[in-house]
């Protein structure tokens, strides 16, 4: 399908939001799943490019998303008004409880793309957000999050904005004073696994958003899998990108990852 | 003139269209069902069932090379019996052909799969996958003599179209093409993907978790298309061609070396609309080009 | 720490660095003088000479494919006496070793090809290119037991290192590479292209005036790259790398993968530069992770 | 080597002419002689393009070019600034002849491009070329040849400008008239061949530019021979890239072009 861009913008340093002409099925589209965009009409690179949905309001889709190689490159070059071909919503999303007490959302780096999203249909009484960063510029949409009602707390790995240090840590911290209802977390898999034992550990549901490389995006080709635990300590290989993108973090095979 | 006749009878499946998808790119038949209108394919080859269900190999499984698609998926299934139960019955009515890929490590899998398969409702063609690992080194589709073998074992137990499909790293992949037609292959499925192999300078490790996989996509098509040549000058049962195909000049040029049926594989992921336009693609050439149907340009090849 | 070592004694040859031009990539070593700065490479292989001057292939000889490159040169050449007069004299005092490289129809004509050369002036290392037709239908790359016959005709009459030359098709190319081995030859080289075709869907005729050619190129890493991990596993000779090398990461996956040489062909045509940017890109590599020579990266290959 | 690109226009539909910044060598390019041009940094398409050198003057070298296929295409999109990965000059070019009496150009389409470069050679006291092209807007410099002192005609297929007909045609009436001392040809293979026999049956010395297919460009490959006549009557190949582009046109064997 092609889409009609209509925004392309650097709004970091490596970090473009696009805006996307809205279409019908992407209207339904639950917070976690993605699109599967098409970077080049030539064979490089071949496949699509996976990238999770950032925003969706009534008339564009927006995605957030960091120049890694050809294809995200080639995805920044684009201007408005070029058409782009663009296939979703795809995947298994986040499972958005109807209303817990509290939620949390953890979100490093590029992770906070899905999370905004995310951040829409959550209701709780209490709801609250850790980003984290590399570095100041790099922490974005924390006003974002506000105006939904969020109580937002940054980390930035040099301390040039927020606390200094990793979101991780801040998480661990945070736990020690309150126990959220459930946690939502996106970002790079070490911060995932980090979270995940956390919670783990004190017994909070946590869902993670999970990166692989992806052929098919539909669950033909099984060339996304991650291996996960059965109940019965067996494991099985499960699709990323049919399964997932979000996992319940239990059934995840961490070590499998890192 | 009319619009010209696009359907095929391959080996005695009827298509409305030579255009099939590959074994292992289309999953069991649903996965693509919100992009890809299925009445518009020729016949669906699912992806390869083993008797019982397997694990696959370790992730990661696939890597991007130029032009081409790296994958060690390694005949990760949900076993024959899940297939039939769960898998067909959905697929039954879409009135488009159905072909079951097979892939086993010894003659009597193979027996048991054909036993299990042959009287299913639904089952339009059996596919043999000869490149699963063999007893010894080698795989089936590179030892043709137990490729013969075991096409006499399972030959009269099977009364569905067979279509053999073999692998492209063989010496002289006539030979066994051969083989199979001598042994009662109904068909031939060419090709199957090269082994390769991906390495990770700054890990110094294999990028696929299974060290080697096979190649697949446009960077084989010229290969694929050789090969195809190749084989249907020497065999008289009809061959589908694969390797590449990502438009539809390439499934002409398949066509035209001499492939009754093509298959696309790797252009799905990468365009799941390539089904409508390579079949838009080959009745624009018959029109312009004034063949009455597609038959006509298989093996239409000048000056060869 | 000090500049890597780049030195490589490839079978006796003395090479400033592991990266060498292919075989029929870079003509009779002065074609690319204006653009190539042949002190900067490893060793030229000049393109395969016969005992008496071939026409070659009737064009067109080349097309693109994805990522690839099709050709049918023939194994046009001047012949092993014009090359010996009109061509060494002005490659002798380069530093840089010469490489030739021979084909023949027969042992006969491989034994007065390597009589000519043994004792020419000059000349480093002999590669065979057993890519060559053979009197049947296989090439002897393809028929260990006659490419084993042909190395004993001639090991002994060979002073110089000798390389032997295989072509990828094949079902196992460890089997030849082994025979080689074990008949005396110096070192393996690895691969020379693929056998592949196209055709032109408006003429229909096949692209090439040889109808098929060999793929070489980019697409073909992959494959390349498996070949030269497997050989490396079962043989102790070296083995120089090559296909599709089109940067230095390549050139360092095919070392990882066990081969102690390189050599880039296609890359040439569309880069001049590439020798230098391997070259340097290796140098780098080595410097980086720590490496004192480049020999530490030769089959350094983790969990495999 | 990289070289500047200055500009980069659109000199008529589908026709464009780029200008790139000198460099040492091309300044002593023969007319004839071609440059080869990267025109992606992917493997699409794989090879270099040559084109010919259509003019040079103190600091820029110019082209002429058709979009033909993906290579010119991206050619085309190339901006002033950006560089471009460029060799040359390369080939043998045109012989030109010390002083004739007159000599005659016979370009068609795209053919044009190396012939202005070979007008500024030619001194001859009577100098004329002849040019045809499918339709008026394609006739480029008729202004240009006659700056430089030539008699200039020009047909096209349509009849829109000069006279309507085929550049051969009017090359064979021309010859009914005068008999220049020397031809030189560039354009389709099928003028080529007419103004070569033409010339043949006349005994009038004539040149061609010669295109095909390229991979190395300097003669190492044997991937763009033609095949040519020797005097003993036998057949060999000659390369286009190093022997030509430009054959003497009694020694083409032009029954294996056609
Ligand atoms: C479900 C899902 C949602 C995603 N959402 C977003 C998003 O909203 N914003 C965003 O910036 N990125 C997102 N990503 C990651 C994004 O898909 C990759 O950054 C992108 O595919 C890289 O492509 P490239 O061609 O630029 O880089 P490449 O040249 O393909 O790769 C560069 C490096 O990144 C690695 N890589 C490539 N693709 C992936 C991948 N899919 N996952 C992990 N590593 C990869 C490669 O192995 C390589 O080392 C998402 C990934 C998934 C699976
Ligand atoms: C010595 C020389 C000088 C040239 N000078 C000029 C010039 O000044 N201006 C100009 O516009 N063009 C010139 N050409 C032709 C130009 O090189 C081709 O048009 C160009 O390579 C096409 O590349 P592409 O990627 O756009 O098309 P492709 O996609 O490669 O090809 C499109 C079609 O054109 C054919 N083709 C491709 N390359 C060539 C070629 N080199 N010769 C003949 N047919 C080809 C292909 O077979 C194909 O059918 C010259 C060619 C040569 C050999
Ligand atoms: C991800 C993937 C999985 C595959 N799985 C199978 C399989 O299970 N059985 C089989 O016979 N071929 C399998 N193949 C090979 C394809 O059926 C086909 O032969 C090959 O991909 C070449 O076609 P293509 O270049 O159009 O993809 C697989 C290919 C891919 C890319
Ligand atoms: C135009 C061309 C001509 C070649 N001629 C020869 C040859 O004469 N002898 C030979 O052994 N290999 C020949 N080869 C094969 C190369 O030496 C090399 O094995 C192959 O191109 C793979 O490397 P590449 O992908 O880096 O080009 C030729 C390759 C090309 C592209
Ligand atoms: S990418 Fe194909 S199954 Fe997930
Ligand atoms: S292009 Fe290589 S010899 Fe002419």
């Amino acid at each position: 399908m092609k889409q009609e861009i209509l925004s392309n913008e650097e709004v970091a340093p490596g970090i473009f939001r696009m805006g996307i002409a809205i279409w019908k099925r992407i209207q339904s589209a639950c917070p976690g799943q993605f699109v599967h965009i098409r970077c080049s009409s030539t064979f490089e690179p071949l496949l699509r490019r996976p990238l999770s949905i950032h925003e969706i309001d009534s008339n564009e889709v927006k995605l957030l998303y960091k120049v890694i190689g050809s294809g995200t490159k080639l995805l920044s070059e684009k201007k408005p008004g070029e058409k782009l071909d663009i296939v979703g919503p795809l995947g298994h999303g986040f499972n958005v409880e109807p209303s817990p007490e509290s939620v949390m959302i953890v979100a490093g780096g590029i992770g906070a793309a899905p999370v905004l999203f995310l951040a829409h249909f959550l209701k709780a009484a209490r709801k609250q957000v850790l980003i984290g960063a590399r570095t100041g510029e790099l922490i974005l949409y924390e006003e974002e999050f506000k105006k939904l009602g969020f109580s937002v707390e940054v980390t930035t790995d040099d301390g040039s904005y927020g606390k200094k240090g990793l979101v991780s840590s801040l998480f661990e911290e945070f736990l020690k004073r309150e126990t959220p209802a459930i946690v939502y977390a996106c970002g790079p898999v070490a911060l995932l696994k980090e979270v995940a034992d956390t919670c783990g550990n004190c017994g909070i549901p946590c869902q993670v958003s999970i990166e692989n490389q992806m052929a098919c995006g539909v669950g033909a080709c099984l060339g996304c899998v991650i291996k996960t635990k059965e109940k019965d300590g067996s494991t099985i290989y499960r699709r990323v990108c049919k399964d997932g993108p979000v996992f319940d973090a239990s059934i995840v095979s961490w070590e499998s990852l890192i | 003139m009319g619009k010209p006749d696009l359907t095929v009878n391959f080996a005695g499946i009827k298509m409305r269209n030579p255009l099939m998808v590959a074994s292992g790119t289309f999953g069991y038949g649903e996965e693509y069902e919100e992009l890809v209108d299925v009445k518009k394919l020729g016949a669906i080859v699912l992806k390869s069932v083993t008797l019982k269900p397997r694990q696959g190999n370790p992730p990661p499984r696939i890597v991007e090379t130029p032009a081409g698609l790296l994958n060690a998926i390694g005949l990760h299934n949900i076993g024959v019996s899940a297939l039939i139960r769960e898998k067909l019955p959905g697929l039954r009515n879409l009135g488009t052909p159905i072909i079951v890929s097979i892939g086993g490590e010894t003659v009597e899998e193979f027996v048991e799969l054909i036993e299990f398969l042959t009287d299913a409702e639904g089952i339009s063609g059996i596919e043999l996958n000869l490149s699963c690992p063999n007893i010894g080194k080698r795989i089936l589709a590179q030892d043709p003599a137990a490729a013969g073998k075991l096409l006499e074992s399972i030959r009269k137990k099977c009364r569905l179209p067979l279509i053999v499909k073999l692998s492209p790293q063989v010496t002289d992949i006539t030979e066994i093409a051969g083989t199979c037609e001598e042994k009662g292959a109904d068909a031939i499925s060419l090709i199957n993907s090269f082994p390769g192999m991906a390495i990770d300078i700054e890990t110094r490790k294999p990028v696929l978790g299974n060290t080697t996989g096979g190649l697949t996509g446009p960077a084989i098509k010229p290969l694929a298309l050789k090969m195809v040549w190749d084989v249907c000058r020497v065999v008289k049962i009809p061959v589908v061609g694969m390797g590449g195909v990502m438009r539809a000049s390439d499934a002409i040029e398949f066509m035209l070396a001499g492939a009754k049926a093509i298959a696309v594989g790797t252009a799905l992921f990468s365009n799941p609309d390539i089904i409508e336009e390579i079949v838009q693609g080959i009745e624009d050439y018959l029109v312009q080009n004034g063949f009455a149907s597609v038959s006509q340009i298989v093996g239409n090849l000048d000056g060869s």
